[in-house]
């Protein structure tokens, strides 16, 4: 059972405001190791909000944050990919004028080994394989060297993922990665995730709107509403849960999706 | 072995001055000047048969750049001497390479003391004036004719204020006057914080040696604050007297003004009218322009004619080392200058007198006397 | 330094520094439209300041042409200058590119054009100035001396700024100009002519040049070199934050008297470094210049 | 009657790359119409095509019957097309109620402005709590909601939708098809760009699928939901 | 292709002083002196995105330093040469540290103020760098050789900028040259992948500075005089300029840029009336019709050219 398990990442008490209006309020939440955990919630209730303190864009107001046991509240937001934390954002923030390979490359920063031949090698042979297996597994074959900002939108989402994954992740911040596809993407992105967390024992963070993929691949969901939690638990109970239900789903949604 | 630049007819001589871009009013006709009369000469007979032949470059008053003008003109055009340069901090960029290799260089109107002292056998210079000379001399002034014990002094934050404010203390040391001294830079937009600690020296006349723009501030600044000791304008700033009268607010503000000058006449006076005279009749397109000829183009004659002099008692078979022999024995009258351009075993800058007038914004009166400086070259 | 003297200083060069400042100070406002609109460095606002001052001495002395007429005709010509090179050359340019590089590079051969231009009619060789548009008999403030067309120019400073404010802040086109300078294709998308806001800009900012260049020509004499002012005038615009129109004022009067106290207290050789001193040690305290606003943590 | 909008053999590109290539499409006059296909199909090149922000290099369009392929794109503004763009393109330092006012850009009737301003709070009453706020600091679904409300702020006789629901609550996504239906049913014609292909066709009268720049299905919303082969081809 | 432009490029530097005069010299060794000052702005705006407009500042700097350690102390002449980059590396990463605080635009602004500010120290350090009287460089020495004439520099000139080049190749394509470009690109972003956005800026302001000292070590090679008046903002804007027009963001570019800039610039004094018109119309013509550089107008046209 994954709550018996010590979280890989566990936020306690976060709280951060902007002038008045306090975005996120007393919130925890922990996140259990190579599961896939999904943090949903209505617009502005403050997700991207917590995903930017998580990965210390944001300094909280109160509240600490820690990672595999590790107090990184302080830390400086660059630390993060060092200790195996990746993101992708929600209104992209790609590497526009590089390529495909390139942006996919700078993800792997961290992995540019020791030796000095691969720190200067424009394209560090030990890191080709891995690199090659991310852009087959993320469907980018057919761009490796086309400019991201010549991608269309669906691509470019692809790429946001393809580069956090070269951040070789243990815990994988996704924020909207479904915005934007089709239905037959989202079932490929569908694969990929559970097949990240369960095949190679990532850790998934998913903020996401689009329903159809957050309950068929989260092991657990946890609600938010306004800067606070309002509900935890499985899919289905989270469905049923009449809150949720009201704030965020809507009857049709809860009905058919 | 042939000497470069000589041919039986011709004899050709590098010319450098910035004829383009924010200093060519420094140069651009004083090149003129001296391409005139090179010209006259010509047409009297050439000098021992020879015709000059003149190769003009642009300095564009840049170290750079006339380093690479007196490079062309040296190894590429092969002339037989040099005469340019009309800005000092650039010209003394050329000394070491002039020096290396022989060639003589006869400046235009560069004061270009930094190459004059310590003297060499290569360079010279100083046909305007030397700005040791130029400091000095406003302080001679300022001390005969008004008596003055305590002077305030505002000139410029550069080389020519350096070398003018050398000669100034020279004197002040030797004529007993106290020196209050303010430097600005050229492109200074408020003269206000110099003028008022001036003022505040209580001084009993003030020199200004800057150029015009920084001058005209400086005396409409006095103006508005009713001062009312003398104030002397040194040569470096009188480009244009009439155009002076108008940036200063009118005549209200020379009413105990003075300027330095170097010419032997007033401007358009006619001792020196021929100059311009000769200006019109060469340059008909550029004198129809307006500012032309610009202030500074007869300096360029008695370097021209220094030069002509040298080559002519160089004999029918100059070399550089019999030419620069007759230039260091030089001593005549330019009739263009207010004295006469001398030079000397160890004596590389021709003038050192200035003359001095008093200009109520219309009428210039000539005052009594040459006026130079004390200060001598401590090698 | 004795008390009364040091007073006599502070009082002197603070409202001499505001006069100057108030100069700087409206050539900053015409950068600062500018790079509002464009994110673009105007590299030849001062040329422009230049070349319309030349235009109306040309008018004004040469040509007689009386001040009445002169004047707006100046002003009218600055306008519809700066506009065409807007519309000719910068569409272009940001057209083939879109970097703004490439724009402040193409503002940079302007400014050369302007002044080689101006150079070629020969009346940029001499210091000069045209009469001065309001008396210059003087006037106390306490105990310094300054003339009426000190004053005038102060509160021309103070006038146009509130105009621009007003402009940027309250009125529909203003808003446009802002919205252009922040998304541009969004602005597209909500009807604004692009191309109509960015030479009503480059206008207006040439306007506020010449009238500077009116104002100033027979306190600081015109020569060709005359723009290089705009050094002064980029230190008020940095000094205030670079995108705020009361900043550029209050940059302008900083640099105005920071060089006034500088030259008094310190030395008359550091007034030419005073204003870059003064940014830096602005930009270390508040690095978004005084009214700059915060720099703002951009949102993901 | 002439269609509301017309596009004959449009084809549009970014330098070498053709993005769209004898595009077909027609808006009756009050119709929802949707646009649908895969990612980098050219549905915003069409929709940009018709805004123009980008050149159309051949074909025509036809909006109420005028040829507006060679008009600047504020002059079609003007002319009454609004674009909801993607991408959440909004005034980021310009406050909420700025970038509404920005919306009215090409109206003057300062009453109507007001009462549009009310409308839009109405249908998203989180933009009145934030209308002093940046526009930039807003949430992803905030700011899709403040580009909705703005671009119907022109009262424009033609809405392109691109994308409207991307990144918003099911509740909204919800609410945001109610208020097509509410606009529509008022008039308004709408194009309607949506990865979401069922609610797309639930919403719409009649269909267009794009691939690869040129228009491979068409048909009744309806016929096309229940078209098998398409379901499985272009739905998924 | 690139193998045929690099040989023709050697062969040229090879021939030069063989078969010209001492002034054409000249002006090679000023131009490479001022590819490297390109090369360096180039890491700094074409790589990493920033604007740094003190680079005159740190010229000078390199200038006076290794001018005064060969002068003054008779260094060798290499010694001084790296005295002058590290100089100006030094203060630098100083500078840098303080402007780590500003972005965007106030970070240039502020490197503005300082090229500003160290002109004014060079023109008023009397001292140390004979103030308005320009300071006297003497001829650069190693063991014995003396390098007096434009040619006898002339070697060491192109050994200097060829490494220099070189080092530019390195540091663009390795890990850190994709740093720049990432810091470039989105900072945001870029700190996610777990790169140190600030480092890496003050660093690549470093490099930049380091490359301008080492062009002011050149200097010394072949020249006798610097007069503070060269290293004003006028400097700065020609290297920028020059990086520009050669095609912002590509080494090629800043190199073809400082060539083609320098020599249209010497062409341009041969016709002095009409030269501040005809730069400032060439430099917009550029901007209007190839934007994306010299290189790549040429390339376009030649292939448009084949195509046709
Ligand atoms: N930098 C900021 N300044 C001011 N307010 C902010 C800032 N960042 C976020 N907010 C506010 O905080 C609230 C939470 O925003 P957040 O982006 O976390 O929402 P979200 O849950 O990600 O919503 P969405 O699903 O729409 O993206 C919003 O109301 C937003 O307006
Ligand atoms: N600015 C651009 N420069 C170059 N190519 C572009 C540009 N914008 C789009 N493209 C290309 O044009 C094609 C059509 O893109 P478009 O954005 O119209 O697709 P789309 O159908 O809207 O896709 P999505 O659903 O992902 O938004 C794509 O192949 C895309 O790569
Ligand atoms: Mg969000
Ligand atoms: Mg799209």
């Amino acid at each position: 059972m994954p709550e018996a398990r010590t979280p890989l990442l566990s936020v306690e008490n976060l709280t951060i405001a902007f002038g008045g209006l306090v975005a996120v309020r007393d919130f925890s939440i922990a996140v259990a190791p190579g599961t896939i955990h999904a943090l949903i919630g209505p617009n502005g209730a403050g997700k991207s909000t917590t995903f930017n303190c998580i990965s210390r864009l944001y300094r909280p107001n109160a509240g600490r944050i820690l990672f595999d046991g590790q107090d990184i509240t302080r830390l400086p937001s660059s630390a993060m990919a060092g200790l195996g934390i990746a993101r992708s954002f929600q209104n992209l923030e790609l590497f526009n004028e590089l390529t495909v390979y390139e942006n996919i490359l700078i993800g792997a920063h961290c992995h540019c080994g020791a030796s000095l031949r691969d720190r200067l090698s424009a394209r560090p042979p030990h890191l080709a394989a891995e690199i090659d297996r991310i852009i087959e597994r993320t469907g980018l074959g057919a761009y490796r060297e086309t400019k991201a900002c010549n991608l269309d939108f669906g691509h470019q989402k692809l790429l946001e993922l393809a580069r956090a994954l070269a951040i070789r992740p243990r815990l994988l911040l996704l924020d909207e990665p479904a915005a934007g596809l089709r239905n037959r993407e989202i079932a490929i992105l569908d694969g990929l995730l559970t097949d990240l967390a369960r095949r190679d024992g990532l850790t998934i963070l998913l903020v996401e709107h689009v329903m159809q993929l957050v309950m068929s691949i989260s092991d657990r969901v946890t609600v938010l509403n306004f800067g606070t939690k309002i509900a935890e638990g499985t899919p289905q109970e989270v469905k049923s849960n009449p809150a949720v239900v009201e704030a965020y789903l809507g009857k049709e949604t809860a009905l058919h999706g | 072995q042939q000497e470069p630049g000589l041919t039986p007819t011709t004899i050709k001589i590098g010319m450098f001055a910035p004829l383009s871009g924010a200093n060519m009013a420094y140069g651009f006709d004083v090149a003129n000047a001296a391409k005139m009369y090179y010209d006259k000469i010509n047409k009297e007979g050439g000098i021992h048969g020879r015709k000059i032949e003149v190769v003009l470059e642009d300095d564009r008053c840049n170290a750079n750049d006339l380093v690479a003008a007196v490079k062309k003109l040296v190894e590429q055009d092969q002339v037989f001497m040099l005469n340019g340069g009309s800005c000092s901090a650039a010209v003394v960029a050329a000394k070491e390479y002039v020096v290396r290799n022989k060639v003589p260089l006869v400046m235009l109107n560069a004061s270009g003391d930094g190459a004059l002292y310590p003297p060499t056998d290569y360079i010279f210079g100083a046909f305007s004036i030397s700005q040791y000379a130029v400091g000095g001399a406003m302080i001679d002034f300022a001390a005969k004719t008004f008596g003055a014990k305590k002077v305030a002094y505002v000139n410029h934050d550069d080389a020519y204020g350096a070398w003018n404010l050398e000669g100034a203390k020279a004197d002040a040391e030797a004529s007993k006057v106290d020196l209050a001294v303010e430097s600005v830079n050229p492109t200074i937009n408020d003269v206000t914080a110099p003028f008022l600690k001036l003022r505040a020296a209580n001084p009993d006349a003030l020199l200004i040696v800057t150029y015009a723009r920084p001058a005209a501030l400086m005396i409409k600044k006095a103006a508005e604050m009713g001062f009312n000791k003398p104030i002397i304008l040194s040569v470096t700033g009188t480009a244009n007297l009439s155009q002076l009268m108008q940036n200063v607010g009118g005549p209200d503000a020379l009413k105990n003004f003075y300027v330095q000058d170097v010419l032997a006449d007033l401007p358009g006076g006619p001792k020196i009218k021929w100059v311009y005279d000769m200006y019109k009749q060469s340059y008909p397109d550029l004198a129809a322009k307006p500012d032309h000829p610009q202030a500074y183009m007869p300096y360029g004659i008695p370097s021209a004619m220094s030069i002509v002099k040298a080559l002519q008692a160089a004999g029918p078979n100059p070399t550089r080392e019999k030419v620069l022999e007759a230039m260091k024995t030089l001593n005549f009258d330019s009739g263009v200058m207010a004295g006469p351009v001398v030079f000397g075993p160890s004596e590389r800058a021709a003038n050192k007198a200035t003359i001095f007038i008093k200009f109520d914004g219309t009428n210039q009166t000539l005052q009594p006397g040459v006026y130079s400086s004390r200060w001598k070259f401590k090698g | 330094m004795d008390t009364e003297l040091i007073y006599l200083f502070l009082q002197q060069g603070i409202v001499s520094g505001m006069v100057v400042g108030s100069v700087y100070a409206l050539l900053a406002l015409s950068i600062v439209m500018i790079f509002k609109t464009s994110e673009v460095p105007n590299f030849a606002q001062g040329e422009i300041f230049m070349a319309a001052g030349y235009c109306a001495l040309f008018l004004l002395v040469f040509q007689t042409t009386p001040v009445w007429l002169a004047v707006p005709l100046t002003l009218v010509v600055a306008f519809a200058g700066a506009a065409l090179f807007r519309r000719v050359v910068l569409t272009q340019v940001s057209r083939a590119s879109g970097s703004p590089v490439n724009l402040v590079i193409a503002t940079l051969g302007l400014s050369y054009v302007l002044k080689g231009l101006v150079r070629r009619t020969g009346f940029g060789d001499t210091p000069r100035s045209f009469p001065a548009l309001v008396s210059t008999d003087g006037v106390m403030i306490g105990q310094a001396s300054i003339t009426r067309l000190d004053v005038a120019i102060f509160l021309t400073a103070l006038a146009v700024m509130a105009v621009l404010f007003c402009l940027f802040a309250y009125t529909k086109v203003g808003r446009a100009m802002r919205a252009v300078g922040m998304n541009p294709k969004a602005a597209r998308l909500m009807g604004v002519d692009l191309q109509r806001i960015h030479m009503l800009v480059w206008g207006l900012s040439a306007v506020v040049s010449a009238i500077a260049a009116l104002l100033i020509s027979p306190k600081i004499l015109m020569t060709a070199e005359m723009g290089g002012i705009v050094t002064m005038a980029f230190a008020a615009a940095i000094v205030g934050g670079f995108t705020s129109l009361p900043g550029a004022v209050v940059g302008g009067f900083v640099i105005g008297i920071a060089e006034n106290l500088v030259g008094l207290f310190i030395s008359s050789r550091a007034i030419v470094v005073a204003p870059f001193v003064a940014i830096m040690l602005v930009l270390i305290v508040r690095p978004q210049g005084l009214f700059g606003g915060r720099v703002a943590i951009k949102k993901v | 009657m002439a269609d509301l909008l017309e596009i004959r053999g449009i084809s549009a590109s970014y330098g070498r790359i053709q993005a769209i290539a004898g595009v077909n499409l027609s808006v009756p006059d009050g119709a929802v119409v949707a646009l649908l296909g895969a990612n980098g199909a050219g549905k915003t090149t069409t929709l940009n095509a018709v805004s123009r922000l980008v050149p159309v290099t051949a074909g025509s369009i036809l909006f109420e019957g005028r040829p507006i392929e060679r008009a600047s794109s504020h002059a079609v503004v003007r002319a009454g097309i609004s674009q909801v763009p993607e991408g959440r393109e909004v005034f980021r330092d310009m406050s909420v109620r700025e970038n509404l006012e920005m919306g009215a850009y090409g109206r003057s009737d300062r009453t109507g402005i007001r009462q549009d301003i009310d409308r839009a709070f109405d249908y998203f009453p989180i933009l009145k709590e934030r209308l002093q706020q940046k526009a930039g600091t807003l949430s992803g679904g905030e700011q899709q909601m403040l580009v909705i409300a703005r671009a119907l702020m022109a009262r424009p006789r033609l809405l392109l939708l691109d994308e409207p629901s991307l990144g918003l609550s099911p509740v909204l996504v919800e609410k945001i098809f109610a208020i097509i239906r509410r606009l529509n049913a008022d008039g308004l014609g709408i194009l309607l760009v949506e990865q979401n292909a069922s609610v797309a066709l639930a919403a719409s009268s009649y269909a267009y699928i794009l691939e690869n720049g040129e228009v491979a299905v068409e048909g009744r919303s309806a016929d096309l939901r229940h078209d098998d082969s398409v379901r499985r081809t272009y739905i998924g | 292709m690139r193998f045929v432009a690099l040989t023709v490029a050697a062969a040229i530097l090879i021939a030069l002083p063989l078969v010209t005069t001492g002034y054409v010299v000249y002006l090679a060794n000023l131009l490479l002196t001022f590819t490297v000052l390109c090369l360096g702005m180039h890491i700094v705006i074409g790589e990493t995105g920033q604007f740094s407009l003190a680079h005159a500042a740190f010229y000078g700097i390199g200038i006076y330093a290794a001018g005064i350690a060969g002068t003054s102390f008779g260094t060798p002449f290499p010694v001084s040469i790296l005295i002058g980059g590290l100089a100006a590396a030094a203060i630098g990463f100083v500078i840098g540290m303080v402007a780590l605080r500003m972005r965007d635009i106030y970070l240039a602004l502020a490197t503005f103020a300082f090229g500003e500010a160290m002109q004014w120290v060079f023109l008023n350090w009397n001292a140390v760098t004979g103030g308005p009287n320009g300071l006297r460089i003497a001829p650069a020495r190693l063991f014995g050789l003396e390098l007096v004439t434009d040619k006898d520099a002339y070697p060491f000139v192109v050994a200097t900028a060829v490494a220099m080049l070189v080092l530019t190749v390195i540091v663009a394509r390795a890990r850190l040259g994709r740093s720049f470009r990432a810091v470039r690109e989105s900072e945001i972003a870029a700190q996610a992948m777990g790169v140190p956005v600030q480092r890496t800026k003050v660093v690549a302001f470093g490099i930049s500075a380091f490359f301008a000292g080492i062009a002011g070590g050149m200097f010394t090679l072949f020249s006798t005089y610097i007069h503070p008046d060269s290293l004003g903002f006028q400097t700065t804007i020609l290297v920028l300029t020059m990086v520009v027009v050669g095609g912002l963001g590509s080494i090629g570019g800043a190199v073809g840029g400082a060539i083609a800039f320098g020599l249209i610039s010497e062409l341009l004094r041969q016709a002095p009336s009409f030269q501040e018109i005809a730069y400032g119309a060439i430099l917009i013509l550029f901007m209007m019709y190839a934007p994306k550089g010299l290189f790549a107008f040429l390339a376009d046209r030649f292939r448009g050219a084949r195509h046709a």
